[in-house]
């Protein structure tokens, strides 16, 4: 290093010890990193320093533990998940698959839906109210990105006992929460579970769907193509959210007490998420964006890394233009800051200006960080270049962060007691065979919670809000309408869309595979007595460890079964999200694999409600 | 010509376009306001719709009273406009002074939503000529912040003048004080209430239509002969 | 910079439900002296050069309370 | 009759969405000093005799702040 610091105050020298730069990096190839507390494993560690070619810095390791952690990667379960792509029925109504934010399937010619569910479980545990909400807030926004206007949302909920003190505090925050997003966002819930089972109890499930519609020409793409093209970042300041796992990157000494960097919890803001999304739309349909993603878990270090890879091109950001709000943030933080209500925008220079102009009409921020930048000579995509300050803290391959990383086989075991399930068949139960005990069998029934009345949850939900909803609560299936449609013709009604969400997490422990299909045979039942006609299907895979062999072979089993049943259904799976590590100690929850099945109704105003209708009407089983 | 109703739409307005849809389906011309302009477009009346204007921090409808709109409403709503708040506009109406009280927090404290039933305690006012006096009516609710409050003397001035427009009937889902969900101002031209009666204006996504009634009355009251209910 | 703080409180007349669940909860905690519970909001202003009361006067009356049910006081920080 | 005051206030890391709404409105009303605004609560917790403070941070601690995402500070109200 050369002698300039020495004229420097105190503080400066302070700030610029502390940052790891691409060129300290480059001459200390022997400095310890804190690569294992970040959770990555010695190959991993290994494969980044060779595909950087010295040690990375500390915002590139930051970056890497974040893109290759379990959520963002999905290194476990890829290998299965191709199962759906491999077994999905050919379809022609698919116009963006599984890969993309969300699934995006063609209703008409001009139009478009897409819908997704995800979870938000071990936030919504932590913190219920807040993780609930920006769990919502979240698969809003990949509704988003799609190029589509939000239109509803669901929910799918899976508590402890519900007798339990901690249940007592998880399932008023969680409801509130999704309440308080998605009412204030403006999307009615038109649906969803609750189920409790003790199973759940240190690991509730929140699992959130929202769906979106577009006309088909609107529909966006992530990829930040174009060299010169400017990025944007629009919403929320960044704050120190979320950045718990990498605060051990600030500290000097790993030893050091880092309580001031805990994991920090975020907090969701409907209000800007509505500016966001009503300002996304009009800048969509003015043509100014070329490419978009959401922030979402991995905030700026996935956004930039997956836009810039997408496009196979290069990206170059001066990063202490986010706007923060806390000024003693380091650049670590701000590339893994997981500040809710942001979306990152690739705008071809001359539009910049009409993009600003449209954020500040909706008062929400917009700043260009950063340029697309060519790909490199030698192919294999561009570098992605991050500065501080004028210091390069971040060069690397975006690919390397997006796309290469690990891919794991786990083992996977049988669970030992498959037998002894297998041989407890519930025809050995004993039957009620006395009118009394028939009696006491119906009463006890009636009062288990998971058949009581779900009122109190669902009347916190704004199921009617927009004006379209043909069915909600207590149907099985939600009905939208999708407005605008057959209009002209009065004898052509409107289009409309059915939604249901199942999941039963006791069928698939006993039978992973069946079970699977249980969940997905009943949405798309669910969907089709409203008269519609099931196209597609979108699911949130619940899991335990996927260190645990028996784990693993629940999912690939579950996997195997609801691709199979897919096939038979001629129902494409569109998207989805796995949900691992749902244990506590070495017990993991009931494997609960969540399907979403979307149908269309080609007259909304022929919608079939569940209850019996008129007096007289004549009832008929059907089916065995 | 058809009656021009202007419907506001602030940051966080969320019912905005049905509101929209009813004065459509009601027979008269919807005209979209916006918050951040002073001026009205030559509207006949006004909508603030539902939702939650700047998040509805601090209290349901505080910000909103600020915004630029507002300026030119307030004097016009002095001078007879017909203005009708619904939800999040009952709750601006109130933060703007035009109608006495305040909405607060539900004494439940939870969002309720429900098909509630009222009555039509004054059929006089702007909004409400097209019911029969005492009618009852099935209409929506859903709010987090939809308690009517105000002290004894505004309330029995209320009882007295007749100026309770909106009751609820079989359970009152807010705590609100006498069961109030809607109250109109002395010359009757602006009325505020807590359920959504552009919530209930047509068969596939309403409990009811009783909502129509309300549009359908405002455009008479504007001396216009728009078809209703087309 | 300066802090001004801005306590609002209901009125006592109006019903703080919030309040009144907390006070229900606290036999369960095992509380038994606290007779009343109130919940109002604590609002830090933060000025950028000195406090000025005045203004800070001008928007808890237009903005921050709600005179129909809440009242406020306002005091410099001294601590900040 | 006694008052305890327990004023909890969202970490200063954490988001406050109402707090940048407010201060987001105040150049409407004119003022344009206000760099910051912050909303919390503050809790009057009355006791039937002496203030106990023990007792009101127990409660503060339990059931007024959410740890994860809020302080909270005490002190007895001594012009009550
Ligand atoms: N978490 C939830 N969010 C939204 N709607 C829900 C939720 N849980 C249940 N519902 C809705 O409430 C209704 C009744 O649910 P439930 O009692 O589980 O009935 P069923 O067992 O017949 O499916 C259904 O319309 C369902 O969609």
């Amino acid at each position: 290093m050369t002698g300039k610091h020495e004229a420097a105050d105190v503080e400066q020298v302070d700030q610029e010890l502390n940052l790891d730069t691409v060129e300290i990096a480059a001459k200390t190839p022997d400095e310890v990193q804190p690569y294992a507390e970040l959770g990555l494993r010695d190959d991993e560690y290994a494969k980044i320093r060779e595909i950087l070619g010295r040690r990375p810095t500390g915002s590139e390791l930051a970056m890497y533990s974040i893109m290759w952690s379990e959520h963002c990667s999905y290194k476990s379960s890829k290998v299965h998940l191709r199962k759906f792509g491999e077994k999905n029925p050919t379809n022609t109504r698919m116009l963006a698959g599984i890969g993309e934010n969300a699934g995006v399937v063609a209703i008409t010619d001009e139009l478009a839906v897409t819908f997704k569910v995800e979870s938000h479980n071990h936030p919504s545990y932590i913190e219920p109210h807040q993780g609930a909400a920006t769990g919502v807030g979240g698969i809003v926004r990949d509704i988003l990105a799609m190029g589509a206007r939000p239109i509803a949302v669901m929910d799918t909920l899976r508590f402890g006992d519900a007798e339990h003190p901690d249940t007592k505090r998880v399932l008023p925050g969680v409801v509130s929460g999704i309440s308080f997003y998605g009412n204030c966002l403006g999307l009615p819930n038109i649906g969803g579970e609750v189920v409790f089972d003790a199973s759940y109890q240190g690991n509730p499930l929140v699992n959130a769907l929202s769906v979106g519609v577009l006309p088909a020409s609107r529909l966006q793409n992530k990829a930040a193509s174009g060299v010169g093209n400017v990025v944007v970042l629009l919403g929320q300041k960044t704050g120190k959210d979320g950045i718990g796992g990498v605060s051990v990157l600030a500290s000097a000494t790993f030893e050091d007490d880092a309580t001031d960097n805990r994991p920090s919890v975020q907090v969701g803001d409907p209000f800007v998420e509505k500016l966001l999304i009503e300002s996304c739309l009009e800048m969509y349909d003015a043509g100014l964006v070329v490419g978009i993603q959401d922030l979402g878990g991995a905030g700026l270090t996935c956004a930039l890394s997956e836009t810039a890879a997408a496009a196979e091109l290069g990206m170059y950001v001066d990063l202490e233009r986010v706007p923060l709000r806390d000024a003693t943030m380091e650049p670590h933080e701000v590339l893994a800051s997981e500040s809710q209500e942001r979306m990152l925008l690739i705008v071809n220079p001359s539009k910049v200006e009409d993009v600003l102009a449209v954020a500040e009409k909706w008062g929400v921020l917009a700043t260009a960080i950063g340029t697309v930048t060519a790909a490199s000579p030698e192919g294999g995509g561009g570098r992605l270049i991050i500065n501080w300050h004028g210091q390069t803290v971040v060069d690397c391959p975006p690919g390397s962060l997006a796309d290469d990383g690990p891919v794991y086989h786990r083992p996977i075991k049988e669970p030992n007691d498959r037998a002894l399930i297998a041989a407890d068949r519930a025809e050995t139960l004993p039957r009620p065979s006395t009118d009394a005990e028939l009696r006491e069998t119906v009463l006890k029934m009636a009062a288990t919670p998971n058949l009581a009345d779900k009122t109190w949850i669902t009347e916190q939900y704004d199921d009617m809000v927009g004006g379209n909803t043909a069915l909600s609560m207590p149907d099985d299936a939600g009905v939208l309408r999708l407005d605008g449609t057959g209009a002209v013709d009065p004898n052509i009604g409107p289009l409309g869309i059915a939604l249901s969400t199942d999941g039963n997490g006791r069928f698939a422990r006993l039978d992973p595979y069946t079970g699977a299909q249980l969940a997905i045979a009943e949405a798309y039942r669910n969907v089709a007595v409203t008269g519609a006609t099931p196209i597609a299907a979108s699911d949130c895979l619940n899991f335990g460890s996927p260190e645990d062999p028996h784990v693993m072979w629940q999912f690939a089993q579950a996997v195997e079964g609801l691709a199979d049943a897919c096939a038979q259904l001629g129902v494409p799976i569109t998207g989805g999200n796995v949900s691992f590590y749902n244990q506590t100690g070495m017990t993991a929850i009931h494997p609960t694999p969540v399907v979403a099945v979307l149908g269309v109704l080609d007259d909304v105003r022929r919608r079939v409600p569940m209850g019996f209708a008129n007096d007289g009407d004549v009832i008929i089983l059907l089916g065995e | 010509m058809t009656a021009r109703i202007g419907v506001v739409t602030f940051p966080g307005s969320l019912d905005d376009r049905d509101a929209q849809r009813a004065v459509r389906l009601a027979g008269a011309t919807p005209v979209p306001l916006w918050h951040g302009e002073t001026a009205l477009r030559g509207v006949d009346a006004v909508i603030l719709p539902g939702g939650f204007s700047y998040g509805d921090y601090l209290r349901g409808g505080a910000i909103a009273r600020f915004a630029p709109v507002m300026e030119t409403l307030i004097d016009a709503a002095k001078g007879g406009l017909p203005v009708l708040g619904i939800c999040n506009g009952f709750q601006i109406l109130c933060e703007s002074h035009l109608l006495p009280g305040v909405l607060t927090r539900n004494a439940h404290m939870r969002f309720r939503r429900r098909s509630q039933r009222l009555r039509v305690e004054n059929s006089a006012t702007a909004f409400t000529s097209h019911f029969d006096p005492g009618q009852e009516i099935v209409i929506p609710v859903k709010n987090g912040e939809g308690r009517y409050v105000a002290d004894e003397h505004t309330l029995d001035e209320l009882e007295g003048e007749g100026r309770v427009v909106f009751r609820y009937l079989d359970g009152n889902p807010s705590g609100a004080l006498r069961d109030i969900a809607g109250v109109t101002n002395a010359a009757g031209n602006v009325v505020g209430l807590m359920p959504h009666p552009e919530h209930a204006v047509e068969a596939l996504t309403g409990a009811s239509l009783d909502g129509l009634g309300m549009f359908t009355s405002v455009i008479a009251h504007l001396g216009q002969t728009a078809a209703a209910g087309s | 910079m300066a802090r001004v703080l801005v306590d609002v409180m209901l009125k006592p007349e109006i019903l703080d439900p919030q309040g009144e669940a907390v006070a229900n909860a606290l036999p369960r905690l095992g509380v038994n002296g606290i007779t009343s519970v109130r919940i109002g909001k604590r609002i830090e202003l933060d000025f950028e050069g000195e406090a000025d009361l005045e203004q800070a006067r001008a928007v808890a009356d237009a903005l921050l309370a709600n005179p129909v049910i809440e009242t406020f006081t306002l005091r410099v920080d001294e601590g900040s």
